[in-house]
This record gives structure tokens, C-alpha cells and sequence, in this order.
């Protein structure tokens, strides 16, 4: 299946987008799309590591299965206050 | 109450809103932009959110700050977009019946903030660089 | 800077001036008036002080802040005279480099303040009955 | 000696007057200053023992001495804040 992937602050950057799409298998979990999005944007492959994945506004564990209608979104450490 | 705003921040206002009579006991965090990380001078920060989720968490942590401390109220907002050194970027007010719950229920609810909260902000340094404060992550001045 | 004063208090005035570009946290504390003691109805609180020893204990008490959080400000003002309920009868404004420094800092000036400073309040109680607040001594309504 | 003592709050309030005068020896100490005021003003004979005094707008222990130059208060106990 076909999901897009919002990205934020250095992922943004990195990847010169604000949101990637990727190919991944049917009952892709987060670790498996973490996999995904370092093949598809290598520069964001050092980062990937500390970044935490959102589904649907949560955050994820790696075990999570994504599913189509999910809003994805890769969460770089926080820096906010 | 929990807000983002790009506009500077009503602290003011936002005190003022959780005054109650049965609270004998307000405390309001501010943080600011400082001049200085470490060594490094700093002109300005650029604050940047995923929006959504950040309003989310942010509620999430007025809910919990409330179930901790039931009698009083909260209010937070943060501030996005450019700031320069001295203004300010997160208010947290919260009042208590009594001074040491206040300070508490401030103290837990900007912690938790900064822990959970999807925003992040970029350091304009002095010479003209920029770079995304990622806790943790190896910087790479951009 | 500290002050007793007659009139409301400006603290959003007094946070402001404690703001420094080498200070990312402010931590203001309000104290303001209750409407419930126990379980006797307030209606006001008069304020009064023994003016020269308190303005006095409150320099020492700015002075011994500063001394254990060196880098930034802080100021006090506590209100006399009468107070309905929800006005603000005494804040502090510090400002620290970071939060932790800041929490602590104000923390320790109200409790000071408290514990030191020569003010007392006296109750003006729903039945329209008064009493001074000495706490360990025993109440008797007056 | 005659010393003026400042009275505040509830020992005001007993005292009818914001301060009072009592006589005491040279060398008084601030304990026997106690004595002496619960002698003129037996009504603040209960609340005496809980007062702080404060000479000079310093609080000062019951072997203090007085001098007849003290600005002298009692400080009953405080609630401000």
C-alpha cells in the first residue's frame, strides 16, 4: 500500500519535503516503515533512529500495524517551551 | 484552555483567566528566549509544530494536570513562528487552593510539555546559521 | 526590587521587569484572596504591616535569593489594607536561566516571605465578625 | 528605665493603643520585658508567649538586652503572603 508520511523541522529538511510517500507492505508495522523511509531518503537515516513515529496523532510503538487511512507522521525529539 | 498562537503571548490575560475564589494560589511559568546556549550566541528561535497532535497533547496534559490537582484551573499556550531573545515562547498558569499544590501542578504541567508536545525550534545563531534543536540527536549545524 | 503598596498589583509590571535575555524561565506566584477558610465563609482581608521591619526582612529575603541563584532577577510586592476576594495580596517574579532554578527560587521567596515578613491579615467573616490570623496562637474571634 | 513598645494586629487590637510605654530596669533583658508587659496589659498575658520581639526591626532572643535608644515591637505571629 501507498502511505504518506508528514516530516517536521530537520526531517523536513532533510528530505526538502514536508511529507514523503511510500510503498510498504500490507500489515507494515512502524519499524518496518522506519526500513522504508531510510531506503526511499537515505539523508534522513541518521535521524530516523531518535524520531518517534504518530499514528493518528499518537504516539506509536515499533510493533504498531499501519493502516491505510492512518495519519502518519515521523516526530523528531521535541524541543518545544 | 491550551492555545497556539503566532501572536505574542497575553500572559496577562492568560493569569488572570484561572483566578477562582476557592484558589488562594496562582503560579505562572514563562519561558523565554535566551541570548546564550552554552557557548553560542543566539539572535532568534523559529518554533515550528505539528499543529494538531500538539493541540491534542497539550489538552492531554491540561486533563492530567486537572485529575492530579482537581480544585483550580490551568491554562497553557505556545507561541509559533519567529521570536527574538526576551519574548515570550510558552505560558503556563495554574491556580491551587494552597501555594505548594500550584507550584506542583505548573512545575508537572511544563515538564510534561517539553517532553511530549510536537513542536520543535531552530536556533538562529549569530553567524548567520541555522539549526533544528533535536534533544538527543547529533547536531549538525545547517 | 520590593515594595508594600496600598493599590492593586501590577504583576504583570513587576513580571516584566525581571524578563533577561540570559534567563529562559520566569516563575511568578500570586498569592490572592479565598473565599473559604476551613469551612468559614471570607469576605475580605485586611492587610497591614509593620512597614520599616518589612520592607527590611524583604530586602534580606531579595538578597538571600539572589545569593543562592545568582543569575537573575527577582521582585516582590506584598498589598495592604483591604482585599476582597480574588485580589491579588502578594506576588514574585523570578527569573532564572533555566526552570528548575526558577520554580526553586520563587519557591523559596514566598516561603520566606511568610514565614519572616511582619504582615498580618485579620478575617472579615460572612456573620461580619473580624479576627487577626496569628497561626499557633489560639483563635478567638473578636 | 521607659521604654515604648509597638504593638500590631490582635496585640493592638487588645492593647486599644499601637503602642504602650512600661518601665523596666537598666539592663532589661527582652524576657523581662515579657513580664513587664503582661504586668501592665494582663490582656495580652495569653498571647505574649506566642510574640516574637523585634528590636531595631531585627527579632531578637529572650537574653537580649534592651537599650533605652531600641526601637521596640512585639510581633505576633505573622501571616502575610
Amino acid at each position: 500500500m501507498i502511505v504518506r508520511v508528514r516530516l517536521f523541522a530537520r526531517c523536513r529538511d532533510l528530505a526538502g519535503a514536508d511529507s514523503v510517500v511510500v510503498e510498504v507492505d500490507e500489515a507494515c508495522r512502524v519499524s518496518d516503515l522506519r526500513l522504508a523511509l531510510g531506503d526511499k531518503l537515505p539523508a534522513l537515516r541518521e535521524l530516523l533512529p531518535k524520531c518517534a513515529v504518530a499514528l493518528n496523532e499518537e504516539f506509536a510503538k515499533d510493533d504498531a500495524v499501519l493502516s491505510i487511512t492512518d495519519e502518519i507522521a515521523m516526530i523528531p525529539p521535541v524541543s518545544g517551551g | 484552555m491550551i492555545q497556539l498562537t503566532r501572536e505574542p503571548i497575553d500572559y496577562h490575560e492568560l493569569t488572570e483567566k484561572v483566578i477562582r475564589p476557592s484558589c488562594g494560589a496562582v503560579v505562572t511559568f514563562l519561558g523565554t528566549v535566551r541570548d546564550l546556549t552554552g557557548d553560542e550566541v543566539t539572535v532568534a528561535l523559529d518554533y515550528e509544530a505539528y499543529g494538531s497532535m500538539a493541540e491534542k497533547k497539550m489538552a492531554e496534559i491540561e486533563a492530567d494536570t486537572r485529575a492530579r490537582w482537581p480544585d483550580g484551573e490551568i491554562a497553557m499556550v505556545h507561541r509559533l513562528g519567529h521570536l527574538n531573545v526576551g519574548e515570550v515562547s510558552v505560558a503556563v498558569a495554574v491556580s491551587c487552593p494552597h501555594r505548594a499544590q500550584a507550584f506542583d501542578a505548573c512545575r508537572h504541567a511544563i515538564d510534561r510539555l517539553k517532553e511530549l508536545v510536537p513542536i520543535w525550534k531552530k536556533e538562529n545563531w549569530a553567524d548567520g546559521k541555522t539549526e533544528w534543536v533535536h534533544p538527543g540527536s547529533v547536531a549538525t549545524p545547517g
